[in-house]
C-alpha cells in the first residue's frame, strides 16, 4: 500500500452563494475513509464557512454548517482557520461553530479542532501537504 | 429618478460592492444580496468604506441572506436596513430600474 | 407593475437561480405580474428535467416548473446558450441529430430577442447571475 | 408600438476567462433589430473586451473581438469606456480596437464608435438607462 | 511523472475546461502519464453529449473524448455531482425513474473516492476551476 | 520542496492574487493563467505590488493566455517569464505541489 499522504482542503468561499463549500465538504467526508492524514484550511471568505448562527429557512437552500460538527466523528481533528481572515472580517474565534473530536491518544478527552492560526503558519501547513485541494 | 443597485459578491472577494458603490447617485439604494451581504458587517475591514458611501445611497441587506450566514442585525453597520424578498420587491417598483452589479 | 427576470447562472452552482425563484414568488404575491422569466449563460441548465438532488434539498427545476404553471409565467431558455450546453428539447434534437432531450415541461426554447422584447415590454427588468 | 427604450449594456469581465463578453456581444447584436436605443457601457475589467491585438491561436478558443467591429455595421454608435478603469489597468484609448460607423446625418462621415468617458459620466448614462443588462 | 487533473467548471462558461485540455495534451505530448482527469461542481457539464456548439467554436466533450480515446485517460464524473445537475448515464436514468439520459462516450460516472484515489496514486494533481 | 502556484483571475476583479502572494513561500512559483494573466501587466494599480512580491518567488505568465487577450510581451513587469502549455507541465514537475487559488 502507498504510503499516507498529507491532504489539505483549502476553502476561501463563503457558504451559499455558491455551492464549492457544501461540495468541498462532501470530498472530506468521503475522503475521511482513506485513511490519509487530513487538514482543512479556511482562508480568506472561507471562514465564513464556520459562523455560529446561520438559519437557511428564509433562502429555500439547506443549512450544511451542522455537517461540519459531525467532522470530528471522522475522525478530522485539524481545521486551520487564519486569524488575519477572521479579523479582517470583523470576527473571532467566539463567533465561530464549535467541531470537537475525542482524542485516542488523551484518554478519549474531547477536543477541538479548530485552530486559530497566522497566515504564516497557513502557509507553512500549505507548504507542508503532499495533495491540495481548493475549492 | 433613482436606481436599485443589487451587489451579490462580499466585498472581501471582489470589487463588485466597490465598483457599484463609486457609480451610484445620490438618492439611488443598495441592495446586498447573497454573499454581497457580509458587505453590511459593521468592525471589518470595509466598513469604514461603506459607511461614508452610505451618505449619499440608502444601504439595504436582504435579511434572509444574512440570517442564512449567521449575520444577526445586531452586527450591522448603522443605517443597514433589513428586508424581506417582499421589501426587495418592493425597492425594485419604487426606483426607476434595477442594476445587477455582477 | 410587470417585472421581467433574467437567470444567468445554472442551478446549485450559484444562489442565483433559488433567488430569483424567492423573488418572483414575492412579487406574484405582491400582486405584479411576471409575464416572464429568460434563462441565459449557464442559466439554461435550470431547465434539465434530469436533475436528481439529494432528498433533504429543494428541485429547483421542479420549483420553476411548479410555479410556471400556477402563475403561468413565460419560461424562456435561450436558444444559442441552450446549444452550446446540452440543453436540447425534442425539435432541437431531431434536427441536430441527437439521440435525446433534457428540457422540462414548463420551459421552451427561443431566441435571445425573447429577452429585448421583455425589456421593452415590462416595466422593470431585474438580473440574478455571478 | 411601445416607446423606444434606452437599452444599456454594462460589460465588466474580460474576456475568454469566462463567456460573458461573447455572450453579452450576442445580445448587442440581436437587440440591435429592435430599433431601440442602444449604448454600451465598458466598465472595470470590461475595458479588456476592447484590447487590441488579440489572438487566440494558442488557447483554442475563437476570437471574437473582430466581431465589435462589427457593431457600426449594426448602427451601434455609442460603446463608453470608462477612463478610470484603462488608466487602473496601464491602459490608454491608444490600445483598444477601432469601431466605427457612418453618420448618416453626416454625409455618412465615418466616425468612432468607442467614447472614452470619466466615471461621473459612466454613472450618468447609468442613471438614464431604462433597461440595464449587465455582463 | 504521473499528474492527476480535477475539472470544476463547466463548458463554455469558464476556460477551465479548454485549459485543462491543452495542459493534458501537453502533459501527454512531454512523456507523462494523466491516469486520471476528475469532473467535479459543474465540470461534470463538460460530459453531455448533446451539447451543440457553434460550426466555428471548438467541441470541448468531442475533444475529451478523442484525448482519452487516444491515450486511455480515465475520465471520471462525480455522481452526486451530476445527479444535481441533471447529467446521467443509462444505469442512473434506469434507476432513478429518468426516460433520457445524456453522458458522452468515453465519460464514466463514480464517486469521490476516484478523486481521493487519483490524488494518492499520482505525483501531482493539477485543478482548473473557477 | 517548494510549490507551484496557479492564479486565473484578474488581480483587478477578485483577490486571488493577493491572497496567493500572501502565502507564497520564498522559492515558490506563481503562474498566472487565464484572466490571471493580467497580473503581469505593468503600469497597472497593481503592477508595484506583483512586482515587490516578485523577489521572493518567481513569476510566471501562460503565455498563449496573455496572446489571447492582446498583452504583448514588452507590456510584462520585468521578472515576469512567459512560458507555454509545455513550460506550464514542467513547472508542475519540477514543484513539488501545484495549489490552484481559484
Amino acid at each position: 500500500m502507498a504510503k499516507t499522504k498529507k491532504f489539505l482542503y483549502v476553502n476561501r468561499k463563503a457558504p451559499y452563494g455558491t455551492i464549492y463549500a457544501l461540495e468541498s465538504l462532501e470530498v472530506v467526508l468521503i475522503g475521511a475513509a482513506f485513511e490519509q492524514d487530513v487538514a482543512l484550511a479556511f482562508v480568506d471568505d472561507g471562514v465564513f464557512q464556520l459562523a455560529k448562527g446561520q438559519n437557511t429557512d428564509g433562502i429555500g437552500v439547506k443549512n450544511f454548517s451542522p455537517t461540519f460538527r459531525a467532522l470530528g466523528d471522522y475522525d478530522v481533528q485539524k481545521l486551520f482557520v487564519e486569524r488575519e481572515s477572521l479579523e479582517e472580517r470583523g470576527l473571532s474565534e467566539a463567533d465561530l461553530i464549535e467541531v470537537v473530536y475525542e482524542d485516542e491518544d488523551d484518554d478519549w478527552a474531547e477536543k477541538s479542532a479548530i485552530h486559530v492560526v497566522g497566515r504564516a503558519e497557513i502557509a507553512d501547513i500549505m507548504a507542508d501537504a503532499d495533495v491540495v485541494l481548493s475549492f | 429618478m433613482s436606481t436599485l443597485h443589487t451587489v451579490n459578491k462580499s466585498p472581501f472577494a471582489t470589487q463588485a460592492l466597490l465598483s457599484c458603490l463609486n457609480h451610484a447617485k445620490a438618492g439611488d439604494a443598495v441592495l446586498m444580496i447573497e454573499d454581497g451581504v457580509y458587505g453590511g458587517l459593521s468592525g471589518t475591514g470595509m466598513s469604514e468604506i461603506v459607511t461614508e458611501f452610505g451618505k449619499a445611497v440608502t444601504l439595504y441587506i436582504l435579511a434572509p441572506d444574512a440570517a442564512a450566514r449567521g449575520i444577526g442585525t445586531n452586527r450591522l453597520i448603522d443605517g443597514v436596513e433589513g428586508v424581506d424578498y417582499t421589501g426587495f420587491v418592493e425597492l425594485v417598483a419604487k426606483h426607476d430600474r434595477t442594476q445587477s452589479w455582477l | 407593475m410587470k417585472i421581467g427576470v433574467l437567470i444567468s447562472e445554472g442551478p446549485y452552482t450559484h444562489q442565483a437561480a433559488d433567488s430569483a425563484y424567492k423573488f418572483v414568488s414575492a412579487a406574484l404575491a405582491a400582486g405584479h405580474e411576471v409575464p416572464r422569466v429568460f434563462f441565459y449563460h449557464d442559466g439554461v441548465n435550470v431547465a434539465t428535467r434530469l436533475s436528481l438532488p439529494p432528498q433533504d434539498e429543494r428541485h429547483i427545476q421542479q420549483n420553476w416548473t411548479a410555479l410556471a404553471k400556477e402563475h403561468e409565467v413565460d419560461l424562456v431558455v435561450c436558444v444559442a446558450a441552450a446549444q452550446r450546453r446540452g440543453l436540447l428539447d425534442e425539435g432541437e434534437a431531431n434536427r441536430n441529430g441527437k439521440d435525446a432531450n433534457n428540457i422540462a415541461e414548463g420551459f421552451r426554447i427561443s431566441g435571445l430577442g425573447q429577452l429585448i422584447e421583455m425589456g421593452i415590454q415590462t416595466d422593470r427588468l431585474v438580473t440574478f447571475g455571478d
